[in-house]
């Protein structure tokens, strides 16, 4: 019997179709992957089983039962456990009031609240990750993004008063955590699951889903595709199914080798025209706030030729409630507009089309709000809009969280043809394949500053014992 | 489906169209005259004016308390130098600057220093208003110091065909035309939306954010001042508190507005409407006779009810 | 006949009674009295009169200052709808004007003040000088004192009147009081209307300063002010405006205009009275 | 660093240390003495009354503007029943359950309508307004039929050594100590700091937002109808308009606490200082016997140089 049965799902946003009569079966105890390209539907599926979002049509069984799922609260009685793409924490709150949120404050006297035992529940919370770095009784805004994806992850996993949890959803939470913090994240999924409960998984991480994952279902285009055990399929298989074509790469080849003009010299680095540099780190050394250095003052750097692509992409990268193409020409706006000082949107949108286009953008127009896009869509507007003034130097922040294969390499290969032209790209990223990918030559840093810089062309391992400051750069060649 | 995208959108229209035909029912000789609508654009002018410039600082999620102790202010800063034998051009020139540097004061209080608008904009408030205090003494200056020609200009107007449209009338509309054109369709409004959407994606977008604030605080101040000196002709007098009422009426346009935009951000048309309902419903109700208490409650309730189309349908989950 | 009643200031106590006074008169002639209330907004007193010409009524009784609502006198005017104002203020596009004499009324008051304490001391002065009606009566009071050597004007102080006046009067009275200690440094507390006079008497009798002989005066004579007189305390005089003869007086100058006939007084004044504790209960 | 941080945090809180120091230099006699400091308080009482429980809506980024209003139609409310010879007990618990009422009137509104707070708490303002007029007949209610027990309550207060501390005070004290442990010691204050904080993720943890967003109105409804109440007491009598002044001073009260607190969300200890520095400014200015318009002046300036301090240093890019 399965745990939970999801069918005939449908759900079309204004007349536009996400999800078209979706199947999918859960049985307890498994671990299973929920895959698909970016604007597949996966999000909108989950937020349907959380009740956030209504659907058009949906027959929902659990252990065999018809149930309806009207708002969170119900979910949450039904044992759903959700971690959503978009981190939404409350900064000015507590770690560990963040954790215990959701259920009834620890308390004496039956009013007061009980500090000392909050505190200690949300750090048993937090130890469960195997966690001990963080302080539940800090602010969650001075955490890092990883540190509050842990804090979110921890607070999934504390066990709710009443009702048991059955089913864990989790929608992309390793796209900001380090190997280790993600591998202490996949012990927790092997407990849960050996406790008889399940998980339905997102990432766009293959590796990760064939090594973790029992079964899984496929969207493409809002249908489910396939469904099925994981151990039956290689890697190439999976991707195929998810794109509909073969993807056998996962880094477009070097065009032309970096030139020796340098583009960009400061800050302890220097970038020559073409090359693509790396910045590797634990979390918390220090990438973002150097490329924020480098950046400088936004206005100015923007008109130097330098774009930026910054980590958070909701915050800090997107006016969600305004169109695509406004959000893509931003930077450059009077480039594209008339005599400096007037509006001339149907050029506007031209240009952002082609933009769009050449980072595989998925929307019904540039019209369309950014907040009606999906987490990996939202992403390419950002690196649209960094590259639509054909920069000199490009700042990169982790920018393929969240993207799917098969866009991701569209977006190297637009990296690669910039640099060709001459584009100089400095890339930080917790993702060390893709650093090995993509990299000329790898920064590594240590405590807010860069501890050394080496060729590319090492193995992972060697890299990562780099950031943990394990090796020498002699033993790691 | 489509009729709840509809009334979402345009709920609160509806609710205006509702109430104008009700009053056209019950007032069938009077009201729906084109007279008596020349009357309601005249009376409502100096609110127009006042919330289309505050349309300006809310589309960056700003404020501004001040606009009403400003439009004391500036008319009073007129008529002071009207006392002193200015002639009129130059007093309602300074008296423009004024309200210019008054809100360019605003402006470097949120833009520059990071006052919370709120706090910044009250204080100013009390400020402008004790200026216009200090600088009457406290009086209405009215009667023969007055030019004029400064007090006919509100009572005349262009004659089109056989109607008089009435001077205020015409520069509201001037001054909805011009921010019109300056959010809608420059450069500069289409950054100051992207600032009130996220603050901290337009910084790092290269959106120059502090200058943008200082120029909008200013034309927020200009407007405001401009609607004192409207009023102050109207009245043919100024006297230090004759703006207060303007601000809360302002922002209640605006907002009132905000609910017929898609994303709920301020946009100047309907702004405008937003001022048309509080008018509309003050012209209908006063010429029905209802008792000025009775007015007040039912003002508050239909207002409700306007909006109510809108906001229910949007609260549902999408 | 239908008779508009146009003013900002229905809050305020005075001119509920002479509304009230008004309507009693008008309800005997069976006219259809609309009462509006623009809420301290006097621009809105010139809409106001402009719906009302769009309605074609007979007569407006207006209680603003007509210097500032021209724009709508005018308009009246040129429909030939006659204007009157009550507790107004003269003005040659008004039919009449029907008040009291504030010249008079503060300078009964003010020397009221001066001849209880003898010419000397100092005075604390509750102003209000937006409100032309209110700031002469502040102009004579000056004079008044300003003639006796020996009276020195501590404070003038404008309470902030969006509360009705009392509270806010009382607050500052009370830093005033703080300020000055001594026992006889205020000798009296002259008040251009009743509520900051009351303020200023609750933050005495608070201060624990009642014996001190602080002489406390208003103008008005609201009720609440004439039970305060009554009990012989620091608050020892107001004048009463006679509102009802206003508003009678006012709906009697209408009636003889829609009867044909023509009104040669530019004002009409209505007889104040002062108050004391002597008669207070009448 | 460690001086910015403190400035920072504290700048207001300095700010306000200053201006008592300067006025104690000025005033030596009067202004720092016990007597001076719990008239204060008294004064402040309805405004500390409003201001906490303003904090309560404002902590989910709501607020509130019809408390004004409220406090007066509270205040009429209970005159009435005294005239119509009520017992005391029983006119002040009825005043109280309108301003019940009242709060969830708006509760439902912003919460289950979905209205925006301004909007819908800008009629209400008008609504409750109009109600105190109608009610009332537009008259204030004084004299005998005020029972002299009510309005000796404002005027008596708890002997403490040779002090006696007003009622008035004890009252605001109380209702600042039960708000403070509702929202820093509670799981319902925490949830609406976590609504405020993020209304989305709170909605997403399972918190009932709607419930919330209807108890937290109407506990500021009930606020300001305790508030209407004393203010009735302290003049012994009852006017449609009286409580209009407290809502534009709570909302800078609260904002001016704000910009004590980390991350800018309101405290209601915080909101409490923030009273005090508009009530000792006017308290001190005015026995310096400052003229009443340079007054409103300073006040405003002076509010803008407290709250410089910590606003220039968040400004700056840490
Ligand atoms: N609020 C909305 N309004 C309109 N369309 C929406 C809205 N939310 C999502 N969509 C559309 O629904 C489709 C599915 O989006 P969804 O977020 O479920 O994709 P996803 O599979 O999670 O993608 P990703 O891997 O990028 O996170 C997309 O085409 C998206 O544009
Ligand atoms: N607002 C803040 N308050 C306190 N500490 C902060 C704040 N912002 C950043 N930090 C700390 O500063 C250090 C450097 O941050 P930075 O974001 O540059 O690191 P990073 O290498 O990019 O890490 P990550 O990849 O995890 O984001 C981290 O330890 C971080 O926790
Ligand atoms: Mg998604
Ligand atoms: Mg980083």
């Amino acid at each position: 019997m399965p745990l939970l049965e999801l069918s005939n799902v449908s759900k079309a946003y204004a007349g536009t179709p996400a999800l078209r009569q979706v199947d999918l079966k859960i049985e307890a105890g498994e671990v299973h992957a929920l895959m698909g390209e970016n604007g597949a539907g996966k999000s909108t599926l989950i937020k349907i089983l959380a009740g956030v979002v209504a659907p058009d049509s949906a027959t929902i069984r659990m252990d065999d039962r018809l149930v309806s799922i009207d708002d969170a609260a119900k979910a949450h009685r039904l044992g759903f456990r959700f971690i959503h793409q978009e981190l939404n924490v409350v900064p000015s709150l507590s770690v560990a009031e963040n954790i215990v949120m959701g259920q009834r404050y620890p308390r004496r006297a039956g009013i007061f609240v009980d500090w000392k035992k909050l505190n200690s529940v949300a750090a048993d919370a937090l130890r469960r990750l195997g966690v001990t770095h963080i302080d539940p009784r800090v602010k969650m805004a001075s955490l890092s993004t990883g540190d509050r994806m842990l804090a979110k992850i921890s607070a999934a996993l504390l066990s709710a008063d009443g009702a048991p949890a059955r089913l864990y959803v989790m929608d992309e939470p390793t796209a900001a955590l380090t190997r280790e913090e993600s591998e202490q994240l996949f012990r927790v999924l092997n407990e849960i699951r050996a406790a008889g409960n399940s998980v339905l998984y997102v990432s766009h991480r293959i590796d990760e889903v064939m090594a973790l994952c029992d079964r899984a279902t496929v969207l493409r285009d809002g249908q489910s595709i396939d469904s099925g055990m994981l151990s039956e399929i290689t890697h190439d298989d999976l991707v195929a199914m998810m794109t509909g074509r073969k993807v056998t790469e996962t880094y477009p080849a070097q065009v032309a080798p970096p030139s020796d003009e340098t583009a960009y010299e400061g800050h302890g680095l220097s970038v020559r025209k073409g090359e693509i540099l790396g910045l590797a780190g634990l979390s918390g050394s220090g990438q973002t706030e150097l490329l924020r250095r480098i950046f400088g003052r936004p206005a100015s750097a923007w008109r130097r030729g330098i774009a930026y692509v910054p980590k958070e992409r909701r915050s800090e990268g997107l006016v969600l409630t305004r169109p695509i193409f406004e959000n893509i020409t931003l930077p450059h706006l009077k480039t594209h507009s008339l005599g400096g000082a007037f509006l001339a949107p149907g050029r506007e949108r031209g240009f952002a089309t082609s933009m769009g286009d050449d980072v595989k953008l998925r929307a019904t127009s540039t019209r369309q709000l950014v907040q009606q896009l999906s987490g990996g869509n939202q992403q390419k507007v950002v690196f649209a809009k960094a590259l639509s003034g054909e920069p000199d130097l490009l700042l990169l922040d982790e920018p393929t969280r969240g993207v799917d294969v098969g866009a991701k390499y569209d977006i190297y290969s637009v990296i690669r043809e910039m640099t060709a032209k001459g584009m100089a790209v400095i890339l930080a990223s917790s993702d060390l394949p893709e650093l090995l990918g993509l990299c000329d030559r790898i920064a590594v840093m240590r405590n807010g500053s860069i501890s050394i810089i080496v060729e590319a062309g090492l193995s992972e391992d060697a890299l990562l014992n780099l950031c943990y400051g394990r090796a020498t750069h002699s033993e790691a060649a | 489906m489509t009729i709840l995208t509809l009334l979402r959108r345009f709920g609160t229209l509806i609710g205006f169209v509702v109430i104008v035909c009700y009053f056209w029912a019950q007032l069938p000789d009077t009201f729906m005259t084109a007279r008596n609508w020349l009357n309601i654009t005249q009376q409502l002018s100096m609110l127009i004016v006042v919330a289309a410039g505050m349309t300006i600082v809310m589309v960056m999620n700003d404020f501004d308390l001040s606009v009403g102790s400003m439009a004391s202010l500036s008319g009073i800063v007129a008529a002071m130098l009207f006392s002193f034998g200015y002639p009129i051009w130059l007093a309602v020139g300074i008296a423009l600057l004024v309200g210019l540097l008054g809100g360019l004061f605003n402006g470097v209080l949120v833009g520059l220093i990071g006052i919370l608008p709120f706090v910044a904009t009250l204080a100013t408030l009390t400020m402008f208003s004790g200026a216009a205090f200090v600088v009457s003494g406290g009086k209405t200056i009215s009667g023969r110091v007055i030019p004029e020609a400064f007090g006919n200009f509100a009572r005349q107007g262009i004659e089109i065909g056989p109607l008089t449209v009435p001077n205020l009338t015409i520069v509201a509309l001037a001054v909805v035309a011009l921010v019109w054109v300056l959010l809608e369709q420059t450069t500069f409004g289409r950054r100051l939306y992207a600032i009130g959407g996220n603050l901290e994606a337009a910084h790092l977008s290269g959106v120059p954010v502090r200058r943008f604030k200082l120029i909008a605080f200013s034309l927020t101040g200009l407007s405001a001042a401009l609607a004192g000196l409207l009023y102050a002709s109207r009245v043919a007098s100024a006297n230090p508190t004759q703006g207060s009422g303007l601000m809360l009426n302002a922002i209640a346009a605006v907002f009132l507005g905000m609910t017929m935009s898609g994303q709920g951000e301020p946009r100047v048309l309907a702004t405008v409407l937003g001022v048309l309902i509080l008018g509309v419903l003050d012209n209908g109700l006063t010429q029905m006779a209802v008792d000025s208490y009775v007015r007040q409650i039912l003002v508050g309730a239909i207002i409700l009810i306007a909006v109510s189309f809108s906001s229910i349908s949007k609260a549902k989950r999408s | 006949a239908k008779v508009a009643v146009i003013t900002p200031y229905l809050a305020q106590p005075g001119t509920q009674f002479y509304v009230e006074a008004f309507q009693g008169v008008a309800g005997d002639k069976g006219w259809d009295v609309n009462v509006i209330d623009t809420q301290g907004d006097v621009a809105a007193v010139i809409s106001r009169i402009e719906d009302m010409v769009t309605q074609n009524v007979d007569a407006i009784v207006i209680n603003v200052d007509p210097a500032q609502v021209q724009a709508g006198l005018q308009v009246a005017a040129d429909a030939g709808i006659p204007v009157f104002g009550m507790d107004a203020g003269a003005d040659p596009l008004l039919v009449t004007n029907v008040t009291s004499n504030g010249y008079q009324m503060a300078a009964e008051t003010s020397t009221y003040v001066a001849d209880r304490i003898g010419g000397t001391g100092n005075v604390v002065m509750f102003i209000f000088d937006a409100f032309p009606p209110v700031q002469v009566r502040g102009v004579i009071a000056r004079a008044v004192f300003g003639n006796y050597p020996d009276i020195t004007i501590l404070d003038q102080v404008t309470p902030d009147v969006s509360d009705g006046g009392i509270a806010d009067s009382r607050a500052k009275m009370e830093a005033i009081l703080a300020a000055n200690p001594e026992p006889g440094s205020i000798a009296a507390v002259w008040a251009a209307w009743d509520q900051p006079a009351l303020g200023a008497l609750q933050a005495i009798a608070d201060a624990g300063r009642s014996d001190e002989g602080i002489v406390i005066t208003g103008i008005d004579a609201n009720p609440q002010a004439r039970d305060e007189i009554a009990k012989g305390g620091n608050f020892e005089a107001s004048v009463a405006q006679d509102f009802h003869g206003i508003g009678a007086a006012t709906a009697d100058a209408v009636a003889r205009v829609l009867d044909g006939e023509t009104i040669k007084q530019r004002v009409i004044y209505v007889p104040t009275k002062l108050i004391t504790v002597a008669n207070a209960g009448e």
